[in-house]
C-alpha cells in the first residue's frame, strides 16, 4: 500500500477500512541469506537498503523487543554533518543526503526538517577550531557558515546576550542540519523493508551465535535456532553483551545518555541550537515540547536510566543559554544505553570470525548516522567491501593508530 | 456556583482575580479551578489537537484540560493547571492554543476535519513535493502546534536548591502518610513529609466521612498540629517528590512562592531539594479514571471524585443539576455526598445491573452514558438503560467513576514495572520498587480509610526496624472500612469519538486504527497516536489505552502490557532545576591575584576556563586592541613586560620518589635534573597522544614544583593522583595542588633581568652566571618576603616568573609596575602573551588538542626510549609515525599584510579546495608586531621537510584563501640567544 | 622585614563581614595553612614528630582537632592540614617541616584559601541550601571537602560555628553563594 | 548516587570523577616484549558487564582517594568499594 494524502482522504471518506499493518508479523524461517540482529533504526536501515539497493533476498531483522525501542526512539532527533575528521565527515554527508530524500524513497512521512543547526562558539580558541571544522565541511562538499555574534542575536534575540558568564561570541551553523520524527524513522524502515519481503520478527532475543570452524552458521534465539548466510549485529547498547556471545571484547562502554522534552510550547525555537560552554542542546519538536540533551551521566550503564546531577547540570546550560526557560516546564526524561567507543567514533567492519560483521560504537551520535549506517552496512554484508565513505571504521584503527578522534579526548569514553 | 455553607474555604476574605479579561472573586483556599467554578465558569481551554472547549476533568495535578497561562511578561507560565494553583489576590490568567477567543477558536476546524486528521495521518502525507515540507506543510504544523507560550523574556524570579537528609521520607499526606509520619515521629525519627498540595490531608479534605468520632478533614487538621510540634519532623506542603533516583535519592519541588503575588525580595519562588533518604514510604493515594463514552470531553464533565471535592473541600458545585456514572462503588458516595450537600443528582448511572440504590436520586443500574450536548459546556447527557431503552437527562455535569488507579508513578522510575490486581481492576506496585521504597494505602491498592492508616503505620514501623530505630504501632482511630467494588467497564461502544486522551484528543477510534495497522505493543501504541503523552503523562488516559488495546487482541489487560512513568512525576519548571547557576553565576568566577590592580588599569577581561584574566591593557588614544597588543608586544621585546600567570596549575611533588615518579609522567627524562633547575616536560596520554605540557623545578632531591596548562590543572593532577595510588601505590611521592597559594608573574624582555634585581633580596644572586635560563630557587624579595623565582620563557625573551604567597599579588604587581618604571615596565595581556609564544613557535591548546603526538609537535626526539613512560610504547603505533605524519610548521603569507585564519586548511596552490587534497590546517595565527607581518602556525603533512615551499591557507568558510610560505615555526630568535641572555 | 601589604581574598585591606539576619558570615584572612601528607612507611614517625614538635595529636579520619596554638583537620588518607593563626605563625610550613623533617612532605597552602567564618543561629538552614553535607550528622570536631555551588570547600563544624574554606580565586562567587543562600533563608 | 567510601562512609557520586574499568589499574610493562599487543588489550579493550562492573572512581571534591567500586550496570546497586591503591598492591603493583 502507498500512502499519499489522496489515501488519507479516501480513507477518511470510506472509514479507514482499508490500512493494512505496516509490517507483517512472521514467524522466523528455519535459516536466511543474512540475519540482523537489532530491530533498531540502523538494522532496519541495513535491511531496508539489503533488500532495496544492493538486490538481496532472505533477510531477517530479529529483535528480542518491539521494534525501534531502542536508541531510535529514545534521541534528541537531530541531524546534522557538521564533522570535521576525514574518517567522518564524508560518512555523515553522505547520511545526510540520504535523509534529504528518505521520507520520498521509503514512502514514509518521517518530518525530516532541515531548520538548521547551530553551534555556539564562546572563545576564540572555540571559534579557531570551529572555523577549522566548517573548513572541513565545505571541502567535503557540505555546507557550513560562520555567524558574527550580532548575526547569531538575529536569528535568536532571546538568548543570554545580557549577562551571559561565557558570553556568546558566535556561531557555526548548518542550515542542512535539522530534526527528524525519531520513531517515523524506525517505522519508515521497517515498513519499506517489510514491503521488499525482509521479515520483521520482534520478541525474539539472540542468546548466542552458532559458530563452527571459525565460521558463523547462524543465531539462536529464544524462538530457535535461525541459519544465516551472514550475520549483521546492529544493537547500539547492547553491543558488547552481545558480542560477547562471539567471545569478543569490544573498544566499547556502555554509558547512559538522559533526554529531556518539556510541556508543549507555541513555536519559539527556530531550529537546534548547542550551547558551546555548557551541556545543553535543544530543537522545538512539531508537537511543540522542547526536545534537549547534554551530556552523558558518565559512569557505565545498561538501566535506560540516569540521576539528578545531569538533569540539573543540563538545565543550568539551557538557563545559561536561555533565560526564558525559567518557567517552562520539564515534561519528561528518558535514558538510552550508548554504545561509546574509545575514539568516539563508530565501527562498521568485519570480525574475526567469517560470517559476522559489526555496526557499533555509534556514542550518542547514531541517530543521524541511520540512514548511511544501514547503507554502508549493507553496502559491507552485500560486497564484502567497506562503502568508500565508511573505509575508517575498522575494528583495527585501535591497535594501529588510525583513531578517529573528534574531541581529542583519548580512550575515555565518557569523555567523548 | 458557590454552596452556601463549608467548605475548607476562608469566606470572610475576598480574592480578586481575572481570567480570560473577566474579573472575579474567589477565596482563600480556592484554587483557580475551585473558584472558576464557584463563578459559574466551566470551560476553561481547549484541547491540543481539535480545539475542543474544555473544563476541568479533575482537581489535582493530573489535570489535562484546564491549563492556563499564569501571569505575564517575565513571570508567564504556559500550561499551568487551574486545579493546583492557588488563589491569590491579582492572579491573572489567560486561556491558552485558542485564538482569536477562547469561547470562538478558529481551529476547531480541526474537529470537523478529525475524520482525516485520526492518529498518524501525517506520516502518510505532506511528502509531495519534497521541498514543501519546511516551507507549507511543517509551518502549518507548527503554527497550529503547542499549548501554551512563553514571553521568552528571562524569567523575573530566582530558584533555589538544597539537600535534606531524614531515615524515612513519606511522599503524600493523606490519611496512609499522617498516620505512617505519626508513627515515625513518636518514634524519634528523622522525618520528611511531603505533599504536593498546599493543604495536607488528601483525600481527607475532600470526604465526608469520620475518623475517630471528627470529620475527616478536623482528624488531620489535628494530626498536622501534633506532627508540627514534633522537632524531628520536617512538614513540606506544596511539595512535589518528583522522581526517585539511585540510591534514595528523592527530588523534590517546593514551591515557596507560587501562592503570592511575587516573592519577597530575596527570595526564591521555588526551591529543588534534593532529598537524601534511609527509607521512603510512598503514600501517594491513588488516582480516578474516567470512563471513555462519546463526547465525554465536555466542559463539565469530570472524574466522580472531583466533582464530590469541588462539593466539598471547595462547597462549589460546577452546576445546579449534576449525574454521576460509575462502575464501582465509589461513585456511589459521591452521590451521596452531593445529596447530602443539597446538590441536585438526576440520576445515578451504574454500569452493573446489580449496583445497590443511593437514597435521593434515580439509580440507573446497567446503563451507560452513550453521548452528550453542549458545545461549551455540558447540557445534557444520553443514557441508555438497561432495557435498550434512551434517555436525555438535563445535567450541567457529570462525575465519571471508572475506578481508582493506584499513584504508582514513582515505584517506576527505576524501571519497575507494576503489577495487575483484579481485586481493583488496577496496576499495583510490585516487587521491584526502587530500593529503600514501601508504599501504603491506596497507592497499593488498599483503598478504604481504615486500611490506608492501618498500612501507613504499619510499613512506617517495618521501615523503621530495618533501621534499627524502635517504634511501636499506635491505636488506629476507628474510621470506614468499605470493600472495593467494582466491575471493570472501560469504554461505551460506538460510532462517535470517545475520548481516552483528553489533551491530546486520542479517541478509542484511535486504538483501533493502531491496532488495525499494528501498532500492538503499548510502546508502539502511545508513539502513534501520542496516547498519554500529555502534560499529565497517561495518568488519565494510559489505563483507558491498554483496556481498549485489550479488547481488540483479545489478551488480558496484564497480557497486553503495563504502563510505567519516568520522571518527574509532574513537570517541573527548569528554573528550579538551575537553581542559582544561572546567567553571570553559571559557573564560579576565578579571578587572579592582579585582578584589581588591572581592573584600575582598565584591562578588558577574558573567560579563561573559570578564569577571568587581562587580555589586553588598553591605553588611552587606542582605538582597537591590535594597537595595545602589539605595543604590548614590543614593549617587552624592546624592553620589559609583565604578565600574571598565576592560573598555570601548580603541583607539589615531594618524597624520596619524586624523581623517578615524575619520570614515568613526562615522556622527557626527569631523575637526573640537578636541583635548582628547571626542565620543560611533555606528558602524554597512555595512548600516545601529547596530554599536557609545563615545565618541572626542582626545588630539593625530593622536591618538585610541576606547571601545567591552565586548563588541564585539574585533569592533570587528576592523572598524577591515578598514577601514583593505581599503578605505582608503593612509590613514596606525595602531591597536592598548589595553583592558587602563589601570585606568580612573568616579567619577560632584555630588561627583566634589571628590574628584578630591584626587588630580590640582595642575598640571592640571579646574574645570568649564577642564575642561568632554566634555574630556579626559593628567594626573598622586598626585604624578606619569601618567593620563588624560576627562569623560564614562554615569550622568547629573557624572562623570569615570579611568585609570592598569593596574599602578596597584588603588592607584588604593584611593586614591579613601580620598580619597573624607569624600564618603562608594560602590562601584558593573554593576547600579547599569544602572539609571542606564536612567534616563538611554542604549542599551545590550539596545538595540544588532543590528537596531536610529540612527533607531530615537533617534539619527537623527547620521547625517551629508555624508559617506561606514561604513553611512550602506544605513540609509536603505526598510524601516528606514517611518513606524511603532520608536523608542526611556521606559515607566512606572501602578502605580510594579508592575515591567515586560523581554522584554514593548508592546500597546494591550484589544487581544489576538496578534503581529498587537504594537506592541514592552521591552528594559532596572529599580527607580528616584531616581524611586521602575519604568521601562523600549524600541522602540515611531512611539514619538516617541506620548508620553504608556497602552499595556500584556504577558508572558505570565512572567504579567505591565502597564498603562505612554510617556514620554521620558530619565528623569532630561533637560536634562542635572548633568553639565555 | 618586607612591606609588601596583604590583601584579603575579597580584594581589600580588610575583611569583610555580613550579618543576615542571625547569620554572621566572616571573611577571616589570619589563618597559616600547610598541608602535611605522612611519607610513606613514615606514618607514625611522622604522627610522633607532629605532637613533639607542634603539640598537635593528628585527627582521625573526617576530624577536627584543635590544640593550643595550632589546630588540624583530616583531608586525605594520611595527609592533614595544619591551621594556625598567621600573626603568630606566618612560617607554620616551615615550622612543620623542621618538626617531621623527612617523616612528611609539607606544603604551604596559606595563600591557597579563602576562609569564612559563620556563626549564630540555624546555620543548618543555610548550609543545606549550599551543600549535601548531613549537617544534623555533621558534629562538632568534624571536617569534611565537599562541593558549594561548583566550588570544592572544605567545611569544619566547630561548637558554635562553621568554618568554610575555598579557592581562594573563586571568593567572590563563594561569597556571592553564602550572602544569598542566608538572605534566602532569612 | 552515593558511594559509601571505605573511611568517609556515604558520599555523593557528583563528588567524585569516573574513569572506568578497574583494570586500568594493570598497566602492562611497557619495556616487555609483546608490550604493544598488551598496551592494545590494556587501553582499549572493555568487558563492558551487564551486572557486577568493578570500576575506578576519584574523589576528587573529597579525600582525593581514587576507589574501586563495584556496582551493577543494570541496577546501579553498589556491593563493595574499596581503596585502590589497596586494591593495586593486592593485584601486585608497587613501584
Amino acid at each position: 500500500m502507498r500512502y499519499s494524502g489522496f489515501r488519507v482522504i479516501k480513507e477518511a471518506l470510506t472509514g479507514h477500512k482499508g490500512w493494512r499493518p505496516a509490517w507483517r508479523e512472521p514467524d522466523p524461517q528455519p535459516n536466511y541469506d543474512i540475519v540482523i540482529v537489532g530491530g533498531g533504526g540502523h538494522g532496519l536501515a541495513t535491511a531496508y537498503y539489503l533488500a532495496k539497493e544492493f538486490r538481496q533476498h532472505r533477510i531477517a531483522v530479529i529483535e528480542k523487543g518491539w521494534i525501534g525501542g531502542g536508541n531510535v526512539g529514545r534521541n534528541t532527533t537531530i541531524i546534522r554533518s557538521n564533522y570535521m575528521l576525514d574518517g567522518n565527515e564524508p560518512f555523515y554527508e553522505f547520511s545526510l543526503k540520504l535523509w534529504e530524500g528518505l521520507e520520498q524513497d521509503f514512502n514514509y512521512n518521517a518530518m525530516v526538517s532541515q531548520r538548521g543547526i547551530l553551534n555556539l562558539i564562546h572563545s576564540d580558541a572555540q571559534r579557531d577550531a570551529f572555523i577549522r571544522r566548517g573548513n572541513a565541511m565545505i571541502l567535503n562538499g557540505a555546507d557550513a557558515e560562520l555567524l558574527s555574534r550580532d548575526q547569531v542575536r538575529r536569528e535568536y534575540p532571546f538568548l543570554n546576550f545580557n549577562d551571559a558568564r561565557f558570553p556568546i561570541q558566535g556561531g557555526l551553523a548548518q542550515r542542512r542540519g535539522g530534526t527528524v520524527r525519531h520513531d517515523a524513522v524506525a517505522w519508515g524502515y521497517a515498513r519499506g523493508a517489510d514491503q521488499r519481503g525482509v521479515d520483521i520478527i520482534q520478541n525474539c532475543e539472540v542468546t548466542g551465535f552458532r559458530i563452527e570452524n571459525g565460521k558463523c552458521m547462524g543465531v539462536e534465539t529464544s524462538r530457535g535456532f535461525i541459519g544465516a548466510g551472514k550475520v549483521g549485529v546492529a544493537v547500539a547498547g547492547n553491543s558488547s553483551r552481545v558480542m560477547a556471545m562471539a567471545g569478543m571484547r569490544l573498544p566499547i562502554e556502555s554509558h547512559v545518555l538522559q533526554a529531556f522534552v518539556t510541556e508543549g510550547l507555541k513555536p519559539v525555537l527556530p531550529g537546534v541550537i548547542t550551547f558551546g560552554a555548557g551541556h545543553f542542546y535543544c530543537s522545538q519538536s512539531d508537537k511543540g515540547g522542547l526536545v534537549f540533551g547534554g551530556d552523558i551521566d558518565g559512569y557505565n550503564s545498561y538501566a535506560q536510566r540516569g540521576n539528578l546531577p545531569v538533569i540539573e547540570d543540563v538545565a543550568e546550560g539551557g538557563m545559561a543559554l536561555f533565560p526564558g526557560l525559567g518557567r517552562v516546564r520539564l515534561l519528561r526524561v528518558w535514558g538510552g544505553i550508548m554504545d561509546m567507543s574509545m575514539d568516539g567514533s563508530p565501527i562498521i567492519d568485519r570480525t574475526d570470525i567469517d560470517g559476522l560483521y559489526f555496526n557499533g560504537g555509534w556514542c550518542y551520535g547514531g541517530f543521524k548516522a541511520t540512514p548511511a549506517s544501514g547503507w554502508c552496512f549493507a553496502h559491507l554484508l552485500a560486497t564484502d567491501q567497506p562503502h568508500p565513505t565508511a573505509t575508517a571504521y575498522r575494528f583495527d584503527r585501535f591497535e594501529r593508530g588510525y583513531l578517529i578522534d573528534e574531541k581529542g579526548m583519548g580512550a575515555q569514553p565518557n569523555l567523548h | 456556583m458557590r454552596l452556601g455553607t463549608g467548605g475548607q474555604i476562608d469566606r470572610e476574605t475576598k480574592l480578586s482575580f481575572r481570567f480570560d479579561g473577566r474579573y472575579y472573586k474567589g477565596h482563600p483556599g480556592d484554587t483557580l479551578a475551585s473558584a472558576l467554578l464557584a463563578n459559574g465558569v466551566r470551560l476553561m481551554g481547549r484541547s491540543f489537537k481539535y480545539h475542543r472547549p474544555r473544563g476541568v476533568l479533575t482537581a489535582g495535578s493530573d489535570e489535562p484540560n484546564a491549563l492556563v497561562e499564569l501571569r505575564s511578561g517575565g513571570r508567564q507560565e504556559p500550561n499551568t493547571r487551574a486545579t493546583v494553583i492557588e488563589l491569590f489576590d491579582g492572579l491573572r490568567a489567560e486561556p491558552q492554543n485558542a485564538w482569536p477567543s477562547l469561547k470562538f477558536d478558529a481551529l476547531a476546524i480541526n474537529d470537523r476535519l478529525s475524520t482525516f486528521l485520526t492518529a498518524g495521518f501525517y506520516y502518510k502525507t505532506f511528502m509531495w513535493p519534497a521541498a514543501f515540507w519546511e516551507k507549507l506543510y511543517e509551518p502549518i504544523i507548527r503554527r497550529a502546534a503547542g499549548l501554551g507560550a512563553i514571553t521568552t523574556k528571562p524569567d523575573s524570579d530566582a530558584y533555589d536548591k538544597g539537600f535534606l537528609h531524614c531515615d524515612l521520607l513519606i511522599i503524600g499526606a493523606g490519611p496512609s502518610g499522617l498516620m505512617a509520619a505519626l508513627t515515625a515521629g513518636r518514634a524519634g525519627a528523622r522525618v520528611i513529609l511531603a505533599d504536593e498540595d498546599f493543604r495536607m490531608g488528601g483525600r481527607l479534605n475532600a470526604e465526608t466521612f469520620s475518623i475517630s468520632d471528627m470529620a475527616a478533614s478536623e482528624w488531620a487538621t489535628q494530626t498536622i498540629a501534633e506532627l508540627s510540634a514534633l522537632p524531628n519532623i520536617r512538614l513540606m506542603p506544596r511539595t512535589t517528590v518528583f522522581g526517585a533516583f539511585d540510591h534514595g535519592i528523592y527530588g523534590a519541588v517546593e514551591r515557596v512562592s507560587d501562592h503570592l503575588p511575587v516573592p519577597p525580595e530575596g527570595k526564591p519562588r521555588q526551591i529543588l531539594w534534593r532529598i537524601y533518604t534511609q527509607r521512603t514510604l510512598l503514600c501517594a493515594g491513588a488516582l480516578e479514571r474516567p470512563i471513555a463514552f462519546a463526547n465525554n470531553d465536555r466542559p463539565g464533565i469530570m472524574t466522580a471524585s472531583a466533582l464530590r471535592a469541588y462539593v466539598n473541600r471547595w462547597a462549589v458545585s460546577p452546576a445546579e443539576t449534576v449525574a454521576v456514572f460509575t462502575n464501582n462503588d465509589d461513585g456511589h458516595r459521591t452521590a451521596a455526598d452531593l445529596i447530602a450537600r443539597g446538590v441536585k443528582v438526576a440520576a445515578l448511572i451504574d454500569t452493573r445491573p446489580d449496583a445497590a440504590t443511593v437514597s435521593g436520586t434515580e439509580l440507573l443500574a446497567g446503563a451507560q452514558v452513550i453521548d452528550t450536548t453542549g458545545r461549551l459546556g455540558l447540557t445534557g447527557i444520553t443514557v441508555k438503560l438497561a432495557n435498550g431503552q434512551t434517555r436525555k437527562l438535563a445535567v450541567g455535569a457529570l462525575g465519571v467513576s471508572g475506578g481508582w488507579n493506584p499513584n504508582v508513578a514513582l515505584t517506576c522510575h527505576q524501571r519497575g514495572r507494576p503489577a495487575w490486581d483484579e481485586r481493583i481492576a488496577g496496576f499495583v506496585p510490585a516487587g521491584d520498587l526502587p530500593p529503600g521504597m514501601t508504599v501504603a494505602g491506596a497507592a497499593e491498592g488498599q483503598f478504604s480509610t481504615h486500611a490506608a492508616l492501618a498500612g501507613g503505620a504499619e510499613k512506617a514501623v517495618r521501615a523503621l526496624t530495618d533501621l534499627d530505630i524502635e517504634a511501636t504501632l499506635p491505636v488506629l482511630p476507628d474510621s470506614e472500612d468499605a470493600p472495593t467494588r467494582i466491575t471493570p467497564f472501560w469504554h461505551v461502544k460506538g460510532d462517535k469519538r470517545a475520548w481516552l486522551d483528553f489533551q491530546n484528543d486520542v479517541t478509542v477510534k484511535d486504538v483501533k486504527l493502531a491496532h488495525q495497522e499494528g501498532f500492538r505493543a503499548v510502546e508502539h501504541l502511545k508513539r502513534y497516536t501520542t496516547l498519554g503523552m500529555a502534560t499529565d503523562q497517561g495518568k488519565t488516559s494510559n489505563m483507558g489505552g491498554l483496556a481498549v488495546m485489550a479488547e481488540l487482541t483479545g489478551q488480558t489487560i496484564a497480557q497486553t502490557g503495563t504502563t510505567i512513568f519516568r520522571p518527574p512525576y509532574t513537570p517541573v519548571a527548569m528554573g528550579v532545576l538551575a537553581g542559582r547557576s544561572t546567567g553571570a553565576d553559571f559557573r564560579p568566577s576565578r579571578l587572579t591575584p592582579s585582578h584589581h590592580w588591572a581592573q584600575e588599569q582598565g584591562a578588558v577581561f577574558v573567560e579563561v576556563g573559570q578564569w577571568l584574566r587581562a587580555q589586553w591593557f588598553p591605553r588611552p588614544g587606542e582605538t582597537t586592541w591590535r594597537e595595545s597588543v602589539d605595543r604590548e608586544v614590543r614593549a617587552t621585546r624592546g624592553s620589559v613586560g609583565v604578565c600574571d600567570v598565576t592560573t598555570l596549575g601548580k603541583i607539589d611533588v615531594q618524597g624520596r620518589d619524586a624523581a623517578a615518579f615524575l619520570n614515568r609522567i613526562y615522556c622527557n627524562g626527569f631523575d637526573k635534573l640537578a636541583v635548582g633547575r628547571v626542565r620543560y616536560g611533555l606528558m602524554l596520554r597512555e595512548d600516545g597522544i601529547a596530554f599536557d605540557d609545563g615545565t618541572a623545578g626542582r626545588l630539593a632531591e625530593d622536591h618538585f614544583v610541576v606547571t601545567t596548562t591552565t586548563a588541564n590543572a585539574v585533569p592533570v593532577y587528576r592523572h598524577m593522583e591515578f598514577a601514583r595510588q593505581c599503578l605505582w601505590p608503593d612509590m613514596d611521592v606525595q602531591l597536592i595542588s598548589t595553583t592558587e597559594a602563589w601570585a606568580q608573574y612573568a616579567i619577560a624582555g632584555p630588561k627583566a633581568r634589571k628590574l628584578l634585581q630591584k626587588l630580590v633580596d640582595p642575598a640571592f644572586d640571579i646574574s645570568n652566571e649564577a642564575f642561568p635560563f632554566m634555574a630556579c630557587a626559593e628567594i626573598t624579595i622586598c626585604n624578606g618576603c619569601p618567593a620563588r623565582l624560576f627562569r623560564i620563557s614562554f615569550s622568547g625573551e629573557l624572562a623570569y616568573e615570579l611568585a609570592v604567597p598569593t596574599r602578596y599579588g597584588d603588592a607584588l604587581i604593584r611593586r614591579i609596575m613601580e620598580a619597573g618604571a624607569e624600564f618603562d615596565v608594560t602590562p601584558y595581556g593573554t593576547e600579547a602573551l599569544g602572539v609571542m609564544r606564536i612567534e616563538k613557535g611554542h604549542a599551545a591548546g590550539n596545538e595540544l588538542n588532543g590528537t596531536t603526538t610529540a612527533l607531530n609537535l615537533g617534539l619527537g626526539r623527547m620521547v625517551s626510549t629508555k624508559k617506561d613512560s606514561i604513553g611512550t610504547l602506544l605513540s609509536r603505533r603505526e598510524g601516528l609515525t606514517t611518513a606524511d605524519a603532520l608536523n608542526l610548521v611556521g606559515l607566512r603569507p606572501k602578502d605580510p599584510q594579508v592575515r591567515i585564519p586560523a581554522g584554514a586548511h593548508l592546500l597546494e596552490k591550484g589544487a581544489k579546495a576538496v578534503a581529498a587534497n587537504d594537506l592541514g590546517y592552521v591552528t594559532s595565527a596572529c599580527y607580528s608586531p616584531t616581524l611586521g607581518s602575519y604568521i601562523a602556525i600549524g600541522f602540515l603533512k611531512n611539514g619538516q621537510a617541506r620548508m620553504g615551499e608556497s602552499l595556500r591557507a584556504a577558508s572558505p568558510l570565512t572567504g579567505e584563501d591565502v597564498e603562505i610560505e612554510i617556514v620554521s615555526a620558530h619565528f623569532v630568535d630561533p637560536e634562542g640567544e635572548r633568553l639565555r641572555a | 622585614m618586607h612591606d609588601l601589604v596583604p590583601m584579603t581574598a575579597l580584594g581589600a585591606s580588610h575583611p569583610r563581614s555580613d550579618t543576615i539576619g542571625p547569620v554572621t558570615i566572616t571573611e577571616s584572612p589570619d589563618w597559616a595553612l600547610a598541608s602535611v601528607a605522612a611519607r610513606l612507611g613514615q606514618e607514625a614517625n611522622c604522627q610522633t614528630a607532629l605532637e613533639k614538635g607542634l603539640g598537635v595529636k593528628v585527627p582521625g579520619i573526617a576530624a577536627y582537632v584543635s590544640a593550643e596554638t595550632l589546630a588540624a583537620f583530616w583531608i586525605g588518607p594520611h595527609v592533614w592540614m595544619l591551621e594556625a593563626s598567621y600573626a603568630t605563625r606566618p612560617d607554620l610550613a616551615v615550622q612543620i617541616k623542621s618538626a617531621c623533617a623527612d617523616t612528611a612532605s609539607v606544603t604551604d597552602q596559606t595563600g591557597a584559601w579563602v576562609r569564612f567564618d559563620l556563626t549564630g543561629e540555624s546555620l543548618s538552614r543555610v548550609m543545606e541550601r549550599l551543600c549535601n553535607l548531613d549537617m544534623g550528622k555533621l558534629q562538632p570536631g568534624h571536617a569534611r571537602r565537599t562541593l558549594i555551588e561548583h566550588l570544592s570547600c572544605f567545611v569544619i563544624r566547630h561548637a558554635e560555628s562553621i568554618t568554610l574554606y575555598g579557592p581562594r580565586s573563586a571568593a567572590q562567587s563563594l561569597h556571592h553563594s553564602l550572602i544569598t543562600a542566608a538572605k534566602s533563608v532569612f | 548516587m552515593i558511594i559509601n567510601h571505605p573511611l568517609l562512609g556515604p558520599c555523593d557520586a557528583q563528588e567524585f570523577v569516573y574513569k572506568g574499568d578497574f583494570r586500568l589499574i594493570d598497566r602492562p610493562d611497557g619495556m616487555a616484549e609483546s608490550a604493544e599487543a598488551a598496551f592494545f588489550d590494556y587501553l582499549y579493550l572493555r568487558e563492558n558487564p551487564a551486572g557486577a562492573h568493578r570500576e575506578l572512581w576519584f574523589h576528587e571534591q573529597g579525600d582525593r582517594s581514587w576507589l574501586v567500586v563495584t556496582r551493577n550496570t543494570v541496577t546501579h546497586e553498589i556491593t563493595n568499594v574499596e581503596l585502590a591503591r589497596d586494591v593495586a598492591r593486592s593485584m601486585g603493583r608497587s613501584r
